[in-house]
């Protein structure tokens, strides 16, 4: 496929449908109407098919093989890597460490930079809007190492409050923020908090999960120094994740995981490591699963990212819009009004209904909505509430979606107004 | 699938908007415990005074969806009154009410709902009207989570 | 598929060829002899179809979903765990913790269980049998903790020398062995070491990766506390691995890595972790990955995991023979001489070609062996050479390839004779 | 797919057979590196003693496969006498003869294999005869792995 992305003006949603086979799908009698893409998005033909062909024709482990197979699973396996490391802007594919999920990639900067350069007493930022993968693991820092946690807060509009950086980022090592927050889409200035840190003599670590499968990301730009991101999010099969930090700071990180693929040399009196990226990567790596990353950043890449937020951003307006006109304060939506300053994730009430049987409403009706706390409890609590219905848009969602998703919440009034 | 019907019941929506026993007790003398659904935020409080091996009163609160907060609801005024055994009891026949077989490794399921067990619903109370969340098992947690809190309060 | 496995007494490899897509491809214009099943193993389409089909039919996130997709993906997940559970014979489904490969589950028994049961100067035995998975975590928390690792020896014959057992035992706490050498397929008396461990008050835990895809594996009869395997080389995808774990040890243990699914509250100010298994699963499980393993399950099942042992030691019987016959003492094979004391792993050395030349000589001729040290560096030392080519088998392989194997070696003499 | 005579060169074998210039050097004053190749465990050691800029001595030893060992033989007898400048030249030549460009993020394969550079082969004596390692790009890594440990004695 194509490398240097060719950038239509206006792409085709139905073609685009047409690719996800699961969007056929009957639920309830009813077409499919999936909107919790924020959560896990759904895989394209491509994807699907090219892991197949792995597995029908390439299949053998990696890196440790001379024959054929092996070799060519190597290099599959790599091109994938310079395919994600060419859609982040990153300088080499040396600094692109493949994880199982964004989870763990998070896990790693706090388990390897955090235990080599925190000590009792240093600072770590993050904010109210992050999700648990962003928060837990420095929970777990905190109570080992004795290291202090500091909040952004949320202004008003749910954009973030950064009237208070300095103040945070004095004496702090590193600033930890998600770049979209995924309960209510809003979109973080991450530049500004990297330079901010930077000023500050800290670094700045990026949750890129929300980012980078709908916003075109330049890693170089942004001037950050880690971004995380899973491979499920972004028309990627589950299993695979991306840890991005650059060079000179992965060179520095003690490995994280030990085993095979990770070493230079082993005895029965200790190990060296082996060089980037696999440093980061013990064991058997996901194999498949990195390269159906690969096809999905091609996938992506084929559409034009730029394609896609405009696609969304488009269609965030018209969400909006939609709900007001049909619902108007029966409705309301968390986070920024403004589509240029937000994702399409959209956590709403309706009347009072609790989120949990408003989902459970909208699925009889073929409408797939997230209802809880979307792994981000510090955030609710801000809110006021216990958990909210999302509806979270992709590339493969256009206006009928939004319009069975309005209709929908009819009937949950109906069954509730007794 | 079944449909909602069997799962949003008049008499579940009722114990919704009007929770009975709703409040706090003092502990001690009465016993606590705090339960969390940690998949969709739900959390039910419940407070049991026991006398003599005897219920003599309970209290219930949290927050959450109205399957959660309907069954601790009906869970409160199931257990009034009751010895402790008589509780055991129930608990019991909620879980397989439900379908749940702690810990089996039989049935894996991929789609197919368990055998429901022809369980006596006696002695339930309204909480019987419970019965079709067995069809919606993504519930089962939402309807047995006051019964959960109940038992964890009854062994602090 | 069936759940209750009925034992066939004899099995069609020819049928079960079939299923492989892969071995019908040609490599070099000869049909595909794998003979690197130790490394990873190919995939049944039955097991790529069920992945296939779950990302078409039934792809949502776990969990945290009320609607019908993301609880039938839940129950399809969980139901593999319990056909995980039933393989290996575990109590509970519970005890079942879904990591990305082994190597991420023997990390977790280290990082977890280790860092807080062990203090400086406490015992860990490991043996020069295993693989670097099991090996370099233990050496990391030795430089982070002080613990002292001790090593159980090979003795004649390639197995392992138990005769300083108990004196390696004093004062350990733990006991970490494989239970299949990948090297040499030397079988290890795991029961026996597990009750020496326990009489001498430590735990035993068991790297399996090359037991559960070979050999009925039954955690309560071994009497064990710890296993753990990778699904890719049980005919399962990549990206998916198991740690099993007593459910009273688990219940004590630690979190491993943060994040959401493994919460039951957060906070900005700390957190209390969920229930089992997921307290040890954060972030986005690798859904379709499980799913493949739960296939992966049900079609070693139905063939049998006895018939497929049988079928191994029936196929090792006819590996050593035919090697012995052609090639006489040419060729040198490392390890166990029984067949009932071995797995069909077989590393040997051909006249003086060095293993790397000739894994790319058989590779000419459609054979794939690997070559090199097999991430078990501490036993290459011992078998006193850097490397070692191995033909590893599984149940897709007959006697045909152990011929084809056998012929290709004559043109690795031919072209290194000059 | 290239035939194994393009690989297995009967001077190859040869270098292979009867490694060039085996054996140590003392430290100081000569420079020495230990190179591994982690996927392999191929091991080359370089020993090379400079006087004014010039290579006036080398030694190598190691163990591995024929191309990794017979590669470091045909590089010592290739540096041997040459000047720092000269040998720089030649590790970048060996290099792109391999189609390796540093961290090069373009052309991610998928099985295709790199343009190979039009290179000079003048002055790399023997080591020419590894032309043929680039059309098997698991054994590039063997080919190079004396020509690193050279670059890295060098800079020690
Ligand atoms: C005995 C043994 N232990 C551990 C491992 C590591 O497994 P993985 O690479 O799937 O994590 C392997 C396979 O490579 C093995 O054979
Ligand atoms: C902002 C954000 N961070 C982190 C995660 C965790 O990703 P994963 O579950 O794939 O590890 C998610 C998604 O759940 C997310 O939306």
């Amino acid at each position: 496929m194509n490398t240097t992305p060719v950038e239509a003006t206006t792409i085709d949603i139905a073609e685009i449908k047409a690719d996800f086979p699961i969007l056929n799908r009957p639920i309830n009698g009813r077409e499919l109407v999936y909107l919790d893409s924020a959560s896990t998005s759904q895989k394209p033909t491509q994807v699907l098919d090219a892991m197949r062909d792995f597995y029908e024709n390439t299949n053998a482990n990696v890196h440790r093989g001379a024959y054929f197979l092996s070799d060519k699973a190597s290099r599959a396996m790599e091109g994938a890597r310079k395919k994600v490391a060419r859609l982040i802007g990153a300088r080499s594919a040396d600094e692109v460490i493949f994880t199982k999920n964004a989870t763990e990639a998070l896990n790693l900067i706090a388990a390897s930079w955090g235990r080599a350069n925190l000590q009792r007493g240093d600072v770590v930022v993050l904010s109210v809007l992050e999700h648990h993968a962003n928060i837990v693991p420095w929970h777990m820092l905190a109570a080992e190492r004795g290291i202090e946690l500091r909040w952004l807060q949320v202004g008003p509009d749910g954009l973030l409050d950064l009237s208070n950086l300095d103040e945070l980022l004095e004496g702090a090592k590193l600033v930890s923020v998600t770049a979209m927050g995924n309960v209510t889409g809003a979109l973080v200035p991450v530049a500004r908090i990297a330079a901010a840190a930077h000023a500050a003599g800290a670094l700045c670590a990026v949750d890129a999960c929300q980012l980078v499968p709908h916003v075109a990301t330049n890693v170089a730009e942004l001037d950050i120094d880690f971004a995380s991101f899973s491979g499920h999010k972004m028309c990627g099969p589950t299993g695979i994740g991306v840890l991005w930090a650059r060079k000179e700071i992965l060179e520095d990180m003690p490995p994280f995981l030990g085993g095979g693929g990770m070493i230079a040399n082993v005895t029965t009196e200790g190990f060296t490591t082996a060089d980037l990226p696999y440093k980061f990567e013990a064991g058997t790596p996901p194999i498949a699963e990195i390269i159906g990353l690969g096809a999905a950043v091609d996938y992506l890449t084929a559409i034009g990212m730029d394609n896609i937020r405009r696609h969304e951003v488009e269609l965030s307006a018209y969400f909006m819009r939609a709900m007001k006109d049909h619902h108007g304060d029966d409705v309301v939506i968390h986070g920024p009004s403004e589509p240029a300053q937000r994702g399409g994730v959209f956590s709403f009430a309706y009347k009072d209904v609790h989120p949990h049987d408003l989902s459970q409403v909208l699925d009889e009706h073929g409408v797939s909505v997230r209802a809880g706390h979307h792994c981000a409890k510090p955030l609710m609590k801000e809110l006021g509430v216990g958990a909210t219905a999302r509806a979270s848009l992709y590339i493969y969602n256009d206006q009928s979606d939004v319009d069975r998703l309005v209709e929908a919440l009819d009937e949950a009034s109906d069954l509730f107004s007794f | 699938m079944a449909g909602l019907e069997d799962l949003y019941k008049e008499i579940i929506i009722d114990h919704y908007r009007s929770p009975r026993n709703s409040g706090e007790l003092e502990t001690p003398p009465a016993k606590h415990a705090e339960g969390f659904n940690p998949l969709c935020g739900d959390e039910v409080q419940v407070y049991v005074q026991i006398d003599d091996g005897v219920i003599i009163d309970v209290a219930i609160g949290g927050q959450g969806c109205s399957i959660s907060q309907a069954s601790a609801s009906m869970m409160s005024a199931a257990i009034k009154g009751k010895t402790l055994e008589q509780v055991d009891e129930l608990i019991v026949k909620v879980k397989s009410m439900m379908g749940i077989h702690e810990d089996s490794l039989e049935d894996d399921d991929s789609g197919v709902l368990p055998e429901l067990a022809d369980v006596d619903l006696d002695d339930l109370g309204d909480s019987a009207a419970l019965k079709g969340v067995a069809k919606f098992p993504a519930r089962i947690k939402c309807a047995t989570l006051g019964w959960n809190t109940l038992a964890e309060a009854l062994t602090n």
